[in-house]
């Protein structure tokens, strides 16, 4: 039961906030800072405390009984990369926490509420090992979510909340036939029905459908991590949702993507995966091409980190489907790196919009002069977005084009020229807004606001500075000794890169797992 | 010794760490900064000391692990040999002369403490760059000197034109980097290690072997890691940067553009050499390349105005004779000037920095004229860094090049060779040029306040350095004791190749003396009248450096912008838009049907009934 | 007289002692008890009977399957009957009347379900619409709902027109007016070709007219919106599940399915009222017309279930599943609109959607229900409608008939946008927060009732399933 | 002995006549006279039906549709005079408020 309470926390943790704010204004948030707390250590805990027997690769494993008439029961499994995506999950759950403390005023019960439901739902996709189960965490995790950004959001809240949910939902349901076909067809070959990974992991169908069938559950992945042809929802999300929730979006959202193509797709579809990967490659490198050239043009800087993130993306894709044992832990580590730095970009985009009251570059400059801190972080995690070595998204962007070169010399080139890139919009960004002099001087800002007492703008408070510290130390943790992730991880991907590289002989099987 | 060895790099990473978090108050930053740098500068001695007997020593010391997945394992280990002892040593002592020289030159800016920090960080970066053992972990070096070169020149924020051209340096080199990447990836592929020694090791037993196997995939590995040198060290194609640079403050661009960042490249190649020989013909090609950018830096410095200009298309200048040097194979000859050129190019720097703090901030040379009197030092310093530049005979320039133009001749180039005279021809040609402009003629602008004594130290060190600097390391040869360099003992150079470049620099001093008596170096005053004559046109093409700059402009930057600014609203997005409207328009047509009238709905029953019998009469 | 008759005895029971009350002293509160003991006492008696073996007299066949479904049925009526108290107290005029068409519908509904003959199918049809007419055209001081009941009578009439005459040419064709040999001999012997098949298009336009299927669906979104709030929720609830029922019964029976006309035809009308539904109710203002023009599309998908009665492809080698799915989604789709209906009843009447703006901030929880259950209509999973989509895609896939899914996704995805546009309304901040009428704790018990039923059955369908698959074995 | 080919005829034409009636007539009332015409045709087919197959299950079904007409336009001519008291006019082409 133990991972049963794992999803359980945050969600009785978001009840509980919910309702009590009748009791205290800032009740709410100090429920929900424990509560995140708590299901941390429960979750460090669990790590720990289980016994580490290499041969199984799965740490923790539990069956509960749920639609016996379809033989569909409450699976949930957690391994090393679950356990390392969950482990972002809450750590980007407090720092979207502490970014929300003092932005989020009316309705907080409520807000917080659904911070920590979206944060349930979303670990309950990392653990779900059922099909049904994962499809529907998948679905109820947007829910919160949309809620988050229907509310709280910027001027277009509303369009932007709706396209959020009408995307991912109209993919979900292209994964949801796509399940129910597996599990007939599974049904068909091997007369056991059943929803669960490991039963269907060890039978791949092979029957003409099982391309189809395959391509379902891509586009829902896809339209998640967003891909080249269905990225267009997430530069509105991004600019109107709240920052905690854009924080939440940006850093484990878009990830439930990656992972599903690791768990789900290259396990379950081996063939149809080989058939389907230069195309998906191909997609990979246009949208780090495209998000590139059009985080290049964009003025309003929380678009610009969105299509930034749409182009770092495209690294995770070309990772996963490069079907390469480098590419893979690229791919994982990508996601970490990029969650950590973009995080961190919309906590300071957020600051300086909460600060400026705007998100236009054209306005924003100088703010070296103004925000020393601010600025001096915003750097560095400009710079940890255009793969700077020695921080995370270096390592990863490396192996998934070692992995890419040894499969498609091509699509690699393609996504190296994506990193020329990615170091000019970044720059751009650091330059327009941080250095040379603020274009509207502080005069005639305060009569375009009107009020006459001269809002003094207070660099980083203690809460914040601690916050994006420890990210950029998490940044370079990863940059400077990322083995523990690998060993983490290296269990379920050496299984999925085995299915691919006949060739494939990885020495060291049984890795002692030390964090 | 090992602990040394391992603490060279920490000290100043260390020292710049703390001058970011801390940012203690003006002295105390001097001094951390200052100290540690040339704390790592003492140990470098100390190492040169106790290694200097001994011809071949090895030695590694791993400061930890860095990755280790399937085959590819890669450590922060550090690896000293003969070429990096001296590059350290070089980049230990010139930096910690021109941290000694930029804490009295910076003293009254604001955010001083920013720029030790930077500048330490390069430093430490730069060590690791040469220290490192494995491609990955020089990667890791290069990107960071690349990021301070960006940090630092870009250090006054404020102006816009500043900013610019530390990110036009930034996304050059690192066009030059990421080709350097894909390179080290194919050599990863090619020899399944990333550890250099390894990679040597292999390319030499290659080389025995005589067939050389897969070739095209090796040379193109070496065009790769030359792009990457060429990004860094400023050559042809990716060279438009340098000039620029000299925006940041002069200590800057003294440490980075003249003395360690731009050697990375020679360094790189002369670290591979035995991976370049494997591709003669990627010899060859950097080859030529070094001729082409040393007559471009040679002839675009003699149009330039400003004195900095002059010395950055000087720095490209030097750089393709090393690349040449590389090219025809002797690498000792290149790392020896390389060494000779950071102390003379460090002295013409700094000494242009002195005259520039005590002309307030007067770069115009022309504007300049005889502070022979006003700043006999300056001159003094000055003279002799030209001198050297030019290498007239005596000056450590003189034998550095002179080697250089040998090696070429006994590696049967003599295209090559004349083409190295004529940038020599140059060379002479506009440092003797600036020379007299600035110290001798008409003294038009007073000289206000003299130079700190801290400036005059490091001024005299360096003028020690560069007369004294000729003599070869004796470790340098045994280095690189390689077939190519003693690959002719029998042809000897004919008289009139030996004498030329010795008598050459002394002829153009003279003859430049006589133009600048003539008045021919006057300032081309740019021509209102339509009617540009070939002179001005001339003039122009040489000023912006070979027009390279409105080159890239018209393929890369102006394309790029069209297609971005086209797509601001980003086409996809459109798409989905108009699946809207057509939604909304399908639903406005659908509701015409509801119009409320009895006898429209009973009559919709009854055409319904008709169309489904006449549907099963068709059947 | 066997036992089967019991719930249609009682029902009819309390309809004579409810005139008999009327008739002696018009009291609201007796005739209220009166109708509910009558719904009850039918609905225990159902119960007790669910599991009573199959048997039919000619004129009416008992089966679980068809007594789970008046069990249903029952449950609903009491339901909506637990709101309408309050509801009419409002009202002006006499009250007690409705709770007697109210019996005559569910006494029409009861018999219809289990009718297997021509004869008592077509009595008990005319029975509920007439008795729906006098429901639609109740409150006297709306002129709309006078027009609503007007243009319910004549469309019901002419409805039924058509099924007589549907009736009348395969009695002209078979001689007989029970369904089993109607259906047997129309498949063997046809004097003149096209004429059974004829019949069976009159027959189906009517039904479809009931159902409010695509070409005949007009009327649904006028009448929903005129009609008073109890009788729009009971006609969409009652009157469409005894309908469908009686197409399924008529369609499962006989050897229908090979005839490629009817089947291209019910395909053609599935898919048409899947996607106009939807697109009708895409910018939609007023929440009657949105629910109306939802029942049309959800009355699409079921309409695709039908196509699957006669698929042998079945994968999944379990015949009965088709008619599980069709259960569990009625029943779920006919659930989430009885809780829609009772929460509207209890808005006092906004049924504009610039009304409901802010609901969120003002009475929190019906703003809590009604988005829960625009999301099972939606079919977001851990509600009971994603649960009726869940069996529906399996039921379907499983027989191979897979041209109909994309129209499943696309309809989905557009129904998706205007059940959030619902819920965005709600949202919308409002300035002035006033505190609306403290809602009784009556409606709150009931708002909550529905929310663990909605939530309930969507998150743990197992009882529910294993009901169902009892039923149907 | 007429044929009951005529008689079927007759009665389809009946229908015809029905619908026709029901579509252009504006008034309500000869909206409720046509849809009896209606009715009486499908009863002639039936009562012909049942003497074609020789069973009485056609005349019962004749009494059963007879009463449903006789109740549908006691109901319709209810409603009618409620409209007639609030729009003074039978014309249902007036009967437009619930639409769009």
């Amino acid at each position: 039961m133990m991972l049963f309470t794992l999803i359980l926390l945050p969600l009785v943790g978001g009840v509980i906030a919910c309702w009590s704010q009748r009791v205290h204004q800032d009740a709410p948030k100090w429920i929900a800072s424990l509560c995140l707390l708590l299901s941390l250590a429960f979750l460090i805990s669990i790590k720990l405390f289980t016994s580490m027997d290499p041969s199984n690769l799965w740490l923790v494993d539990e069956t509960l009984a749920w639609i016996p008439r379809l033989n569909i029961s409450a699976h949930f499994a957690m391994d090393g990369l679950s356990f390392v995506l969950i482990l972002l999950t809450l750590l980007m759950g407090l720092v979207g926490l502490s970014s929300a403390w003092n932005e989020i005023s009316q309705h907080s019960g409520f807000f917080y509420g659904n911070f920590l439901w979206t944060l349930a739902g979303i670990i309950g996709v990392f653990l779900a090992m059922d099909l049904l189960l994962f499809f529907v965490f998948w679905e109820v995790m947007l829910v919160p979510m949309y809620f988050l950004i229907a509310i709280w959001g910027n001027e277009n809240r509303r369009y932007a909340a709706l396209k959020f949910f009408l995307f991912t939902q109209a993919g979900g349901l292209l994964m949801l036939l796509s399940i129910v076909a597996l599990a007939v067809l599974h049904y068909q070959q091997t007369q056991i029905l059943s929803f669960d990974y490991q039963v269907l992991v060890q039978s791949p169908i092979d029957s003409e459908f099982a391309k189809w069938i395959c391509l379902g559950f891509i586009i829902a992945f896809i339209v998640k991590l967003p891909a080249f042809p269905f990225h267009s929802w997430l530069p509105d999300t991004h600019t109107q949702a709240p920052t905690p929730a854009s924080i939440i979006l940006a850093a484990v959202l878009l990830k439930t993507g990656g992972y599903g193509l690791l768990r789900f797709v290259l396990p379950l579809f081996p063939d149809a995966s080989q058939f389907w990967s230069p195309l998906m490659m191909g997609l990979a490198g246009i949208s780090i091409i495209y998000g590139a050239m059009m985080a290049f043009s964009q003025t309003d800087l929380k678009r610009l980190v969105a299509y930034s993130s749409v182009s770092h993306m495209g690294f995770v894709l070309l990772g996963c489907f490069s079907l390469n044992f480098y590419a893979l832990q690229g791919a994982v580590m990508q996601m970490l790196a990029h969650g950590v730095s973009t995080a961190a970009l919309f906590m300071l985009v957020g600051l300086i919009q909460h600060k400026f009251h705007t998100r236009d570059l054209n306005q924003l400059g100088g703010l070296w002069s103004t925000l020393p801190k601010l600025s001096a972080m915003g750097l560095f995690f400009g710079m940890a977005s255009l793969g700077m070595p020695g921080l995370g998204n270096f390592i990863a962007e490396l192996l998934v084009l070692i992995g890419t070169f040894k499969q498609a010399p091509m699509f690699a080139l393609v996504a190296t020229s994506g990193l020329i890139l990615a170091a000019v919009y970044s720059l751009r960004m650091i330059q327009k807004s941080f250095f040379g002099v603020s274009v509207n001087a502080d005069e005639n800002r305060e009569n375009k606001t009107g009020h006459t007492s001269k809002q003094i703008i207070t660099d980083l408070n203690a809460k914040e500075k601690i916050t994006l510290m420890l990210m950029c130390l998490s940044l370079i943790f990863m940059g400077l000794h990322p083995q523990p992730i690998f060993n983490l991880v290296n269990g379920s991907l050496i299984e999925i890169a085995s299915l691919f590289q006949a060739s494939f002989q990885p020495e060291i099987l049984l890795i002692e797992v030390q964090l | 010794m090992t602990i040394l060895l391992g603490l060279i790099p920490l000290l100043p990473l260390f020292s710049a760490c703390l001058l970011i978090f801390w940012q203690p108050k003006l002295l105390l930053t001097q001094i951390i900064a200052v100290g540690s740098i040339s704390l790592s500068a003492l140990l470098a001695l100390i190492l040169n000391v106790q290694l200097w007997d001994q011809a071949q020593f090895v030695l590694q010391v791993s400061l930890g692990q860095w990755l280790s997945i399937d085959n590819l394992s890669l450590g922060f280990t550090l690896y000293l040999d003969p070429l990096s002892l001296i590059m350290v040593t070089i980049i230990t002592c010139v930096g910690a002369l021109i941290h000694l020289y930029s804490a009295s030159y910076m003293k009254d800016d604001p955010d001083v403490c920013r720029f030790f920090a930077y500048l330490n960080l390069f430093v430490s970066a730069m060590l690791f760059l040469v220290l490192a053992d494995n491609l990955i972990l020089l990667y890791l070096g290069w990107e960071g000197v690349g990021l301070c070169s960006y940090l630092l020149i870009g250090f006054w924020y404020r102006e816009q034109k500043n900013s610019q051209a530390a990110n036009k340096a930034f996304i050059i080199t690192r066009i030059g980097d990421t080709a350097m990447l894909i390179g080290i990836i194919l050599l990863f592929y090619q020899f399944d290690t990333l550890n250099i020694q390894q990679i040597q090791l292999q390319s030499q037993q290659l080389l025995q072997m005589d067939e050389l196997p897969t070739t095209e995939i090796i040379s193109l590995c070496c065009l790769l890691l030359f792009a990457g040198a060429a990004g860094k060290s400023a050559q042809v194609p990716l060279q438009s940067w340098l000039p620029d640079a000299m925006a940041g403050p002069t200590p800057v661009s003294a440490l980075i553009h003249a003395a360690t960042m731009v050697t990375a490249g020679i360094y790189l190649v002369a670290r591979n050499m035995d991976l370049f020989q494997l591709a003669p013909d990627v010899l060859h090609f950097i080859a030529i390349i070094g001729v082409v950018t040393l007559i471009l830096g040679a002839t675009s410095a003699l149009a330039q105005s400003d004195l900095k200009r002059i010395l950055a298309y000087s720095t490209i200048s030097q750089l393709g004779y090393m690349f040449l040097a590389l090219g025809v194979g002797s690498a000792s000859a290149a790392v020896f000037h390389l060494m000779t050129h950071a102390f003379f190019k460090a002295l013409l720097f700094l000494s242009a920095g002195a005259l520039i703090y005590c002309m307030h901030h007067e770069q115009n040379i022309f504007k300049m004229g005889g502070l022979r009197k006003s700043q006999p030092l300056l001159a003094f310093s000055f003279g002799i860094g030209c001198a050297a530049l030019a290498s007239l005979p005596m000056t450590s320039g003189f034998f550095s090049k002179e080697l250089i133009l040998e090696q070429t001749l006994l590696a049967h180039q003599p295209l090559l060779w004349w083409g190295g005279v004529i940038g020599a021809f140059f060379t002479a040609l506009y440092s003797a040029k600036l020379f007299f402009i600035v110290f001798f003629g008409k003294l038009n602008q007073p000289s206000t306040h003299n130079t700190p004594t801290a400036m005059v130290i490091v001024l005299m060190i360096l003028m020690l350095l560069s007369l004294v600097g000729g003599v070869q390391p004796q470790g340098l040869f045994t280095h690189f004791s390689a077939p190519a360099d003693s690959a002719s003992p029998g042809h000897t150079l004919s008289l009139f190749q030996h004498w030329l470049p010795i008598l050459l620099p002394i002829f153009t001093v003279t003859l430049a003396w006589f133009m600048f008596i003539k008045g021919y170096f006057t300032p081309t005053t740019p021509s209102e009248g339509s009617s540009v004559s070939l002179k001005q046109k001339l003039h122009q093409f040489l000023l912006s450096g070979w027009d390279f700059d409105r080159l890239y402009r018209l393929i890369f930057i102006k394309p790029f912008k069209l297609v971005t600014e086209y797509n601001r609203r980003d086409i996809i997005d459109l798409a989905y838009r108009q699946l809207e409207t057509f939604s909304s328009l399908l639903y406005r047509q659908l509701n015409r049907f509801q119009t409320g009238q009895l006898r429209h709905y009973s009559a919709s029953l009854v055409i319904f009934c008709v169309l489904a019998i006449a549907w099963g009469l068709i059947q | 007289m066997s036992l089967h008759f019991l719930p249609a005895m009682i029902i009819s029971i309390t309809i004579l002692i409810l005139l008999l009350a009327i008739a002696l002293k018009r009291a609201h509160n007796l005739a209220y008890v009166i109708t509910g003991l009558g719904l009850i006492g039918a609905f225990f008696s159902q119960c007790i009977l669910l599991y009573l073996p199959n048997s039919s007299d000619g004129l009416f066949a008992f089966s679980p399957v068809s007594s789970l479904l008046s069990l249903l049925m029952l449950s609903i009526l009491i339901f909506l009957w637990l709101q309408l108290y309050a509801w009419l107290a409002k009202q002006k005029g006499h009250k007690e009347e409705f709770y007697l068409l109210l019996l005559l519908v569910s006494l029409g509904a009861l018999g219809m379900i289990v009718s297997e003959h021509f004869a008592s199918f077509f009595l008990t049809l005319e029975l509920m619409s007439l008795s729906f007419v006098g429901l639609i055209a109740y409150s006297q001081d709306k002129p709309v709902s006078q027009e609503a009941g007007i243009k319910y009578l004549v469309l019901s009439a002419v409805a039924s027109a058509f099924i007589l005459m549907g009736i009348a040419i395969l009695y002209l064709q078979t001689g007989s007016l029970a369904f089993e040999q109607v259906t047997n001999e129309v498949s063997s012997s046809s004097s003149i070709p096209l004429l059974s098949t004829t019949g069976i298009i009159f027959i189906l336009i009517g039904l479809f007219f009931k159902l409010s299927m695509v070409p005949c669906h007009l009327w649904v979104a006028d009448i929903f919106q005129g009609a008073p709030l109890p009788s729009t929720a009971l006609l969409s609830t009652i009157s469409k599940l005894a309908s469908f029922v009686v197409l399924w019964k008529m369609f499962n029976l006989g050897g229908w399915q090979h005839d490629h006309i009817i089947l291209e035809i019910i395909g053609l009308v599935a898919v048409a009222s899947m996607l106009i539904g939807n697109l009708l109710a895409l910018l939609q203002n007023n929440i009657l017309r949105i629910l109306a023009f939802s029942s049309i599309s959800h009355f699409g998908y079921l309409l695709i279930l039908l196509l699957l009665f006669n698929q042998d492809a079945d994968l999944l080698e379990n015949a009965e599943f088709p008619l599980e799915a069709l259960i569990f989604y009625l029943s779920a789709y006919l659930i989430t609109l009885t809780g829609t209906f009772t929460v509207l009843m209890q808005l006092e009447g906004k049924t504009k959607l610039e009304q409901l703006t802010g609901l969120f901030w003002t009475r929190p929880l019906h703003a809590a229900s009604l988005s829960v259950l625009m999301l099972s209509l939606a079919g977001i999973p851990l509600t009971i409608g994603f649960m009726g989509k869940f069996y529906l895609v399996t039921a379907t896939i499983s027989n191979q008939v897979l041209w109909p899914l994309p129209f499943l996704v696309i309809a989905s995805v557009i129904g998706l946008f205007f059940y959030l546009r619902i819920i965005m309304v709600m949202l919308s901040s409002i300035n002035q927060v006033e505190r609306s009428s403290a809602s009784t704790t009556g409606e709150r018990a009931s708002l909550w009732f529905i929310i663990a039923v909605v939530m309930g059955l969507g998150t743990f369908p197992a009882f529910f399933a294993e009901i169902i698959k009892h039923t149907v074995r | 002995m007429i044929e009951t080919l005529w008689v079927i005829i007759l009665s389809f034409s009946l229908f015809a006549i029905g619908i026709f009636g029901l579509i252009s007539r504006r008034n309500l009332l000869f909206i409720l006279l046509s849809l009896e015409i209606m009715l009486n045709g499908i009863i002639l087919l039936f009562v012909a039906a049942s003497n074609l197959h020789g069973n009485n299950d056609g005349q019962i079904m004749y009494l059963l549709v007879l009463t449903l007409a006789a109740s549908e336009v006691a109901v319709g001519l209810a409603l009618v005079i409620q409209i007639y008291r609030q729009q003074q006019n039978l014309d249902v082409d007036t009967l437009t408020k619930l639409r769009g």
